[in-house]
């Protein structure tokens, strides 16, 4: 790792208790015994914090939030080196489901409803592993409505026939059906509409004030990201290359130049990019 | 570093799409087609005729299903029944012409069991996945029973079985009962390393890709401009060429007659567990497949009485026959948790590992 | 002309002629329809839960039935032999899932069915190493279940009623209307159909596969047990009835592999269609051809419903 | 095939069975049977002539490809001859045994005209042929009725498994259908249909036959037996071959089986001198996998007679040619000289237990005689009434059906082996 | 319809109108007329109970960069389903080069020159990155079962000379370091790149473009961007395009229209769609 990847914990400021609610450390990934996925990342969620991961496509941020929900198993990935901790609990060995029981739940790359299940049918397994009744569940069904209206008007169609966004609110609805006390989301923002990316990231800053959930969310979205996040990290090829308060990230000139663009006057038409490539800094 | 391809440069797009890009793999697959005719010559009558003939047979039918499943993803059990077909063909052709050399017949009667399989695939366009096993099913049984139930089949034999008359290659006999082994070998193994080299150029060109793409996402292919029906049609002609070429070897140059159940439904899952075990999608996995799964009962059947004797256990046949059973099970479910895309993966991952020997990764 | 009139004639004429004929017909292909779709049942089970095509199916039924035998033999009371032997079946649905499936998680269909191929393989071994091959009797008066027949005359013939196939029949029914319940109006039963989906999905969303796996294959090997009975009263208990299981396939596939009502009506579809073809065409071509019939009453209905006619749409959209 | 086989001097007997798979139930007590008897003359007599008898089973599965496997396996080892114990196997192995010189004894299965010993020189098929059991049942049924006179408009349905095997007898019971003017009706069951007759019945009971002759196997047995009882057709009518007398095929239908029959060529029950020698050298000294109290039950009786009949061509063979151990070219010559006298069978301890039987080069099969067991409810019940096969009838054909069979396959071997009767 | 001076966005989000000026170097090779490629005529598309498209109307020039934007589940990809064959409309009619083909099958809408790239990427997971981007050159390539079966003269020739301009595209695209791998293991943002090369291998006229950059970051983006802009000018390629990123959506397209709930809203100029009362209602939100 670079010196610019700091123990983060000390550093955040930590809303409420100093404990964080996940850390990870220092974690190795390897797919089918041979590819080497994550050469050591390390990061940590404050309880009730916001934490973004950033980087380009094939950095490894899925990977990351794999790692920590335990899907990597179904993927013939494991973590062959570190440790992740879960509300103070060591948690590697947990099936994703003793997880999702704990409270801590992903929202997959990619939508994956369940297609042949109607969209109400959808966010109702959401909530399998509660246990606290009907009514409960119900209540929550309406506010998930509530936040996307548009599942409503779909509410008895089978999730396979909706549209890529509806798909999208269904897995984030889906996930909030869990009541959880962290949501690993990746990649929330894709394929929707500018308004309901903006509705998601009000929705999460929502959850987490009211509720306090904890997001650790992996975006390409940077400018969003940031906005919302507390705290970020930047991943490049299965490291943490940089680390730090996302209103410090936002100011970086590396992160601004790479992921955010230029905001205001300066910035360029999409039509004026040209074919070149600067070395980031971080990397030399 | 043993498996080093370092220095290895491709200068031309020909060299690129070799089948073997690697010297090592050239080298390698030149020994064992040695190899293989040297076993004609040096081996025991017992690693011929039960081992080897039949292992080069069933791998024959094993591509052929493997393009089907693997190659086109149209899952099909009813192999056994397309063995048949080829099979009954031969043995019609080779009695209504025995001037004309039973070679020649074994590589046409291929043609009538590509033209039953086009017909059974016709429903493939419209049914997909388990639901086509059921086109494929009724083709079994339907078959089966017309091996059974129309006499013309099998020129009315009392015995109801079809038998492999006299004939030579050469001068030297190749089917009937005085055809030894070893020239028995040598035609299954010239034919299997032919029709295994045609297979190669087959799913390594054009039409592979295709029934690749439509395999992975059908919808993408025909939105890329592949013709889904002629693509699968073409997938069950070839798929039941092989395998009705393969029926037919099975029958004139291995077993010398059958009777209809030969080609029953076991016969059809035996040759799809050859794949799945050895690896969809992989020629080598078709021949690592029908090892397995061919050899792999043979030999527990040698080894375990060899265990178990030197401990004064007398163990009867069935015992070992049971725990035989037993053994074959727990593997197969083994080598699946090991690596479910077969051996054919296993292999690779191998090799992978001894490019970058001795580093872990 | 005279295989025209003998299949467009002389069927419908024997039918009229000889109605007892008929209605014992009818009711052959009923009982063998119900019992159809039970073996069914016990596919679209786990088919449902985890998309697995259990192979292992057929020798299931045996192996649970010789266990009951067997306890049966050593002198266990009938009633404690059934209930040791769903324990048995409780027992080998939680090592299937430890051994075979957790391990296959979120592979392929085709492999989880090669692998249910494995177990068919090791329960064969297993189950003849501890009962051996004999045949052996379904100890069918023990568990109190119905002999004898019961006849009635019907113009001019009579018709025959087994009280087993009765018997059959009603059970069938009751295990059929229980799992349908279950598995479409609780919890679970939405669970098993995500599982379905997606397992990897599911596993995101918390959905217990280990658990769910547990239940089901425990249902299928108890619905297995109940198959077993049925058909072994009927002939002997021998590792030949694992072959009965082919007879769900055409089953399946014309009811959909996802569907319970779709596993009824497809057992009695092809149970009656089959028996009826039989018994009223099959003399045209010299009998024999229900080993295919079925498959062609299936195929048939597919051209039409490409997923059978219960199964669940394919969806195709991009 | 373990390779130590033919370390100790010997004559080594691979015996091909089935003790798996859906045949099983019918394999293992034949297994058994053939098992027991070779091991009692080792254990009784140290062998035949002073020479020890390897035994080494094969598991098959009754599968033609595991047959030919096993085949394979166990001709390394110089078999004196292969008991295939499958029609399918044995069909594979006819056109091999010359070649390989190694003798296939099918005893009363496999091909019908391979009685016929100058086309088949390799292949025995005593004591009798499929053919000869068919004309036996219909001189039971005659007899039954009357005379073969009063056989005339009625109705005789065959109820065979769907395969070569249950096929076999048709030629036979058509020309004797024509001759005596009886109908004959088909019945056959598909392999995967075995224990599920329900249509066949219903066939069966819309045409009423007489009388049934059944030739199945395996599961398909039982079933017919309880489906006869289910449909409530007169069950002393229905005949099973000899390979549908086992006695779980009758068990499987309780006390309402009582009256079924089946042919036979070997006793049942334990009331012969040679079954007490077997429970001695065999079963006390805990040899056998066969539990003691079924020993008597038909078809591990058969496997006896099996055993037999291969003991004595083994004597014969060395009675001949004068040597202990023997070959396959010399069991060969010893099977064609077989000759079982009642004599020789007081000897054995089997009086009463088999007919006497008399093969030559001629005819392989030997026209023995055969009987018609009855089941009690509890046993087969064995009487004396040991029939002639209608041999006038049945020659011919054989004579027929193998000229075809050697046409068929052109390049079919002359015989060349010499006679010693 | 000037798409001459392009306007800027601060980003997707934001949306922040500025008054920056253009830059320079606006396409001039650009080859654009006036002649219609598709028409889109009245077209309305139901599933059941769901009216996906409602009596929509547009053309597409040749030439030209078309996007089609819209809140989500407005019918946007079911609008390309229709123009590929996917789906056929209800009602209406879509006409290509001047034909109008009511029951026109995907591959044939393929044959006919239309190619596109997926939503869900729809890639051939099992195959390499090469294989995929071959397989969009199955339309050209002629040689028999004969010879691809001995692999042999012709066929070599062949498979060589599409070979080569695979390569072409790979080097454009620039990933040439994952020309062996299996796609089913790359990052999606990658896959989302070897979709496009598969469908440019085909040569299209008319480019069916469904979410490209959805999932990818700015300078993914870009990258992106421009392998569109060069498509379309350097090979004449005419471009629909699905984006929910405004800014792209508005710098690259020189036309744009606006679905809601399957019925056109809008259409116009990137400058008049933004204008649009009803599209800032219904899409874009307000601008901040
Ligand atoms: N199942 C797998 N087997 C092998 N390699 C994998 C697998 N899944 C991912 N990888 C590899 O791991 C690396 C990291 O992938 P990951 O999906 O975590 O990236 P990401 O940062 O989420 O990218 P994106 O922004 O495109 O979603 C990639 O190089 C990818 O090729
Ligand atoms: N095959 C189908 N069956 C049923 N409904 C469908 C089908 N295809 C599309 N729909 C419905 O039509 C509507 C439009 O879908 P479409 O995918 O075209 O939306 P979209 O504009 O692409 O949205 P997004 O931006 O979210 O991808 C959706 O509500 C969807 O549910
Ligand atoms: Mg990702
Ligand atoms: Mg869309």
């Amino acid at each position: 790792m670079t010196a610019l990847a700091t123990p983060a914990s000390t550093e955040t400021p930590a809303p409420e208790a100093a404990a964080p609610i996940l850390s990870v450390n220092n974690i190795e990934v390897i797919y089918d015994h041979v590819i080497l996925v994550l050469k050591g990342v390390s990061l940590t969620v404050p309880k009730r914090g916001i934490v973004a991961i950033l980087g380009a496509n094939g950095a490894g941020k899925t990977t990351t939030l794999k790692a920590v929900s335990n899907l990597l198993r179904a993927e013939r990935g494991e973590v062959t080196k570190g440790s992740i901790e879960f509300d103070g609990n060591r948690i590697e060995k947990l099936s994703p489901n003793e997880l999702v029981r704990r409270g801590c739940i992903q929202v997959l790359e990619g939508r994956h409803c369940f297609g042949h299940l109607t969209i109400e049918e959808n966010l109702l397994t959401g909530a399998f592993t509660r246990r606290d009744g009907n009514a409960a569940i119900k209540e929550d069904m309406e506010k998930v409505y509530a936040y996307f209206p548009r599942l409503r008007e779909r509410k008895n169609s089978m999730a396979g026939y909706t549209s890529g966004g509806e798909q999208q609110m269904c897995a984030i609805g889906r996930a909030l059906m869990s009541r959880p006390k962290m949501i690993l989301l990746d990649e929330p923002s894709m394929g929707l509409a500018p308004q309901i990316v903006e509705e998601i990231f009000e929705i999460v800053k929502d959850l987490n004030a009211k509720e306090g959930v904890s997001f650790l969310l992996a975006e390409q979205n940077t400018n969003m990201a940031l906005r919302y996040a507390t705290y970020g990290y930047i991943l490049e090829t299965g490291r943490v290359v940089m680390d730090g308060d996302a209103k410090m990230l936002r100011e970086n000139e590396d992160v601004k130049e790479f992921y955010l663009g230029v905001s205001g006057a300066d910035r360029k038409s999409f039509r004026e990019v040209k074919s070149y490539k600067r070395r980031k800094r971080w990397l030399a | 570093m043993i498996y080093r391809e370092a220095g290895q440069y491709k200068t031309s797009y020909e060299a690129d799409r070799a089948v073997f890009p690697l010297r090592q793999d050239r080298i390698g697959i030149a020994l064992i087609i040695v190899a293989a005719y040297a076993a004609g010559v040096f081996g025991s009558d017992f690693l011929l005729q039960a081992v080897l003939i039949p292992f080069l047979i069933f791998s024959l039918a094993a591509i052929g299903l493997n393009i089907l499943v693997g190659y086109a993803g149209l899952l099909s059990l009813g192999t056994g029944a397309f063995m048949g077909v080829g099979a009954y063909a031969c043995y019609k052709l080779m009695t209504a012409f025995p001037e004309v050399n039973v070679v020649v017949w074994i590589l046409m009667s291929g043609f009538f069991s590509a033209a039953v399989g086009v017909f059974f695939g016709l429903p493939s366009l419209r049914i997909k996945g388990f639901y086509l096993a059921v086109a494929t099913l009724a083709a079994q049984f339907f078959l089966q029973w017309s091996f059974n139930r129309i006499p013309w089949l099998y020129n009315y034999n009392i015995s109801g079985a079809i038998e492999a008359p006299l004939s030579t290659l050469f001068g030297v006999p190749i089917t009937g009962a005085t055809a030894t082994s070893e020239a028995r070998y040598f035609v299954v193994l010239t034919l299997v390393i032919g029709l295994t080299w045609l297979a190669s150029n087959l799913v390594h060109g054009r039409i592979g890709r295709q029934w690749m793409a439509i395999r992975d996402m059908d919808i993408a292919a025909e939105l890329i401009g592949i013709r889904p029906l002629t693509a699968k049609l073409m997938a069950f002609a070839c798929s039941s060429y092989f395998v009705g070429v393969a029926g037919a070897m099975m029958v004139f140059l291995w077993y010398g007659g059958a009777e209809y159940n030969v080609f029953n439904i076991d016969q059809s899952f035996f040759i799809l567990f050859m794949i799945i075990i050895g690896g969809l999608g992989s020629l080598i996995g078709s021949f690592m497949g029908a090892a397995l799964i061919f050899m792999l009962p043979i030999g527990l059947g040698i080894v375990l009485p060899a265990i178990t004797e030197p401990f004064g256990l007398t163990v009867g046949a069935a015992t070992i026959e049971h725990l035989r059973f037993m053994i074959v099970g727990a593997l197969i479910i083994f080598f699946l948790i090991v690596e479910p895309h077969g051996l054919a993966r296993l292999w690779q991952i191998g090799k992978q590992k001894l490019r970058v020997w001795p580093f872990p990764y | 002309m005279d295989l025209l009139s003998q299949i467009f004639v002389e069927p419908f004429a024997l039918m009229v002629e000889m109605p007892d004929l008929l209605v014992q017909t009818l009711w052959e292909g009923f009982v063998s329809g119900v019992l159809y779709a039970l073996i069914a049942l016990g596919f679209v089970l786990i088919f449902k839960a985890s998309g697995v095509f259990n192979f292992a199916q057929g020798i299931m039924v045996v192996f649970s039935a010789l266990t009951l035998v067997g306890f049966y033999a050593m002198g266990v009371p009938a009633i404690l032999a059934l209930v040791l032997a769903i324990g048995v079946m409780f027992v080998l649905a939680w090592t299937v899932e430890r051994v075979v499936l957790r391990p296959l998680v979120n592979q392929p269909d085709i492999i989880l069915f090669m692998a249910t191929f494995g177990l068919t393989y090791f329960l064969i071994g297993f189950g003849e190493l501890v009962f051996g091959g004999e045949p052996k009797q379904m100890i069918t008066d023990e568990l109190f279940l119905p002999t004898g027949a019961t006849e009635f005359d019907l113009g001019g013939g009579y018709v025959r009623i087994q009280h087993l196939d009765v018997a059959a029949a009603v059970i069938a029914s009751i295990m059929i209307a229980v799992l349908g319940v279950f598995f479409s109006k609780t919890r679970i039963g939405r669970a098993l159909r995500a599982v379905a989906d997606s397992h990897k999905a599911a596993l995101s969303v918390g959905i217990s596969l280990n658990q769910i796996w547990v239940i089901v294959w425990f249902a299928a090997g108890v619905v297995a047990l109940v198959t077993g009975i049925m058909w072994g009263a009927r002939s002997d208990v021998s590792f030949a009835l694992q072959i009965i299981a082919l007879k769900a396939l055409p089953v399946l596939i014309l009811g959909g592999f996802t569907s319970i009502p779709g596993a009824i009506v497809g057992g009695l579809i092809i149970g009656l269609g089959e028996k009826i073809g039989e018994f009223y065409w099959g003399p045209v071509v010299g009998g024999g051809i229900e080993t295919w019939f079925a498959y062609v009453i299936a195929l048939i209905f597919l051209l039409f419903r490409p997923q059978g006619l219960f199964g669940e749409k394919i969806i195709e959209r991009v | 095939a373990p390779a130590s086989a033919q370390t100790e001097e010997g004559i080594y007997v691979p015996l091909l069975t089935y003790r798996t798979g859906a045949f099983a139930g019918s394999g293992i007590p034949i297994a058994d049977g053939m098992h027991d008897y070779l091991t009692m003359l080792n254990e009784r007599d140290g062998g035949i002539g002073g020479v020890r008898i390897i035994v080494e089973e094969c598991e098959t599965g009754y599968d033609t490809k595991r047959g030919v496997e096993c085949y394979e396996s166990v001709r390394a080892n110089d078999p004196v001859m292969v008991n295939p114990y499958s029609t399918g196997i044995t069909l594979q192995l006819i056109p091999r045994a010359a070649v390989d010189k190694v003798p296939v004894l099918s005893m009363a299965y496999g091909l019908s005209a391979s009685a016929d010993g100058e086309t088949f020189p390799w292949v025995f098929n005593p004591p009798v042929t499929y053919w000869d059991g068919a004309s036996v049942f219909v001189k039971h049924i005659a007899e039954r009725e009357g005379g073969f006179e009063n056989l005339a408009g009625k109705t005789v349905g065959l109820l065979h498994l769907d395969a070569p095997y249950g096929r076999e007898p048709i030629p036979v019971l058509e020309a004797l259908a024509e001759e005596h003017g009886f109908e004959l009706k088909l019945y056959p069951v598909a392999a995967q249909d075995m224990q599920n007759q329900g249509s066949v019945w219903l066939n069966i009971r819309r045409d009423r036959p007489d009388y049934i002759y059944l030739q199945g196997w395996g599961a398909m047995n039982p079933t017919a037996v309880r489906e006869a009882i289910r449909t409530g057709f007169p069950i002393e009518n229905m005949i099973g071959v000899w390979w549908a007398g086992g006695d779980e095929d009758a068990r499987a239908g309780g006390a309402d089986a009582a009256g079924y029959k089946a042919l036979s060529f070997n006793g049942a029950g334990a009331d012969f001198p040679v079954m007490q020698d077997i429970i001695t050298h065999v079963h006390d000294k805990g040899l056998s996998q066969f539990p003691r109290e079924r020993v008597g039950d038909m078809l591990y009786n058969r496997g006896i007679y099996n055993s037999m009949l291969i003991a004595e061509a083994i004597r014969t063979a060395q009675e001949i040619t004068g040597k202990d151990v023997v070959t396959g070219e010399d069991v060969r010559r010893g099977l064609e000289n077989l000759n079982v006298s009642e004599e020789r069978l007081a000897e054995m301890g089997m009086t009463g237990f088999a007919a006497p039987l008399n093969v030559t080069c001629e005819n392989h099969s030997g026209n023995h005689q055969v009987f018609v067991a009855e089941w009690d409810g509890e046993k087969w019940t064995v009487g004396q009434d040991w029939t002639e096969p209608m041999t006038d009838r049945v020659r011919p054909l054989i004579l027929a059906a193998a000229q075809e069979y050697a046409s068929a396959n052109a390049g079919w071997p002359m015989r060349t082996e010499t006679c010693d009767n | 319809m000037s798409a001459d001076h392009a306007h800027s966005f601060a980003a997707a989000d934001a949306l922040e109108e500025t008054a920056a000026p253009a830059g320079g170097g606006a396409p001039a090779a650009r080859a654009r007329s006036d002649e219609v490629l598709l028409s889109v005529e009245n077209v309305s598309l139901g599933f059941g109970g769901v009216k996906a498209l409602t009596d929509v109307s547009f053309d597409i020039r040749k030439g030209e960069i078309r996007a089609i934007i819209g809140p989500n589940g407005a019918g946007k990809t079911s609008m390309l389903n229709c123009i590929n064959g996917f789906y056929h409309p209800t009602e209406g009619r879509i006409t290509f080069k001047g034909q109008t083909r009511p029951k026109m099958r995907p591959h044939e809408a393929a044959a006919g020159g239309i190619a596109r790239t997926f939503q869900n990427v729809a890639l051939f997971k099992g195959m390499s990155t090469l294989d995929n981007i071959m397989t969009g050159r199955s339309l050209k390539m002629r040689t028999n079962v004969f010879w691809q079966l001995v692999r042999f003269g012709p066929a070599t020739r062949e498979e060589v000379e599409h070979r080569r301009k695979v390569e072409d595209i790979i080097d454009f695209l620039q990933i040439q370091h994952i020309r062996k791998t299996p796609v089913g293991k790359l990052p999606y943002g990658l896959q989302k790149r070897v979709e496009l090369g598969r469908a440019l291998a085909m040569e299209p006229e008319l480019l069916l473009l469904d979410e490209p950059m959805a999932g990818m970051n700015l300078e993914e983006k870009e990258d992106m961007s421009r392998f569109i802009l060069d498509v379309n000018q350097e090979f004449g390629t005419t471009i629909a395009l699905i984006e929910h990123d405004m800014g792209v959506v508005m710098d690259l397209s020189d036309r744009v229209v606006v679905l809601e709930y399957g019925r056109k809203i809008a259409d116009g100029t990137p400058d008049e769609v933004k204008a649009n009362q009803a599209v800032i209602d219904a899409y874009l939100g307000v601008p901040h």
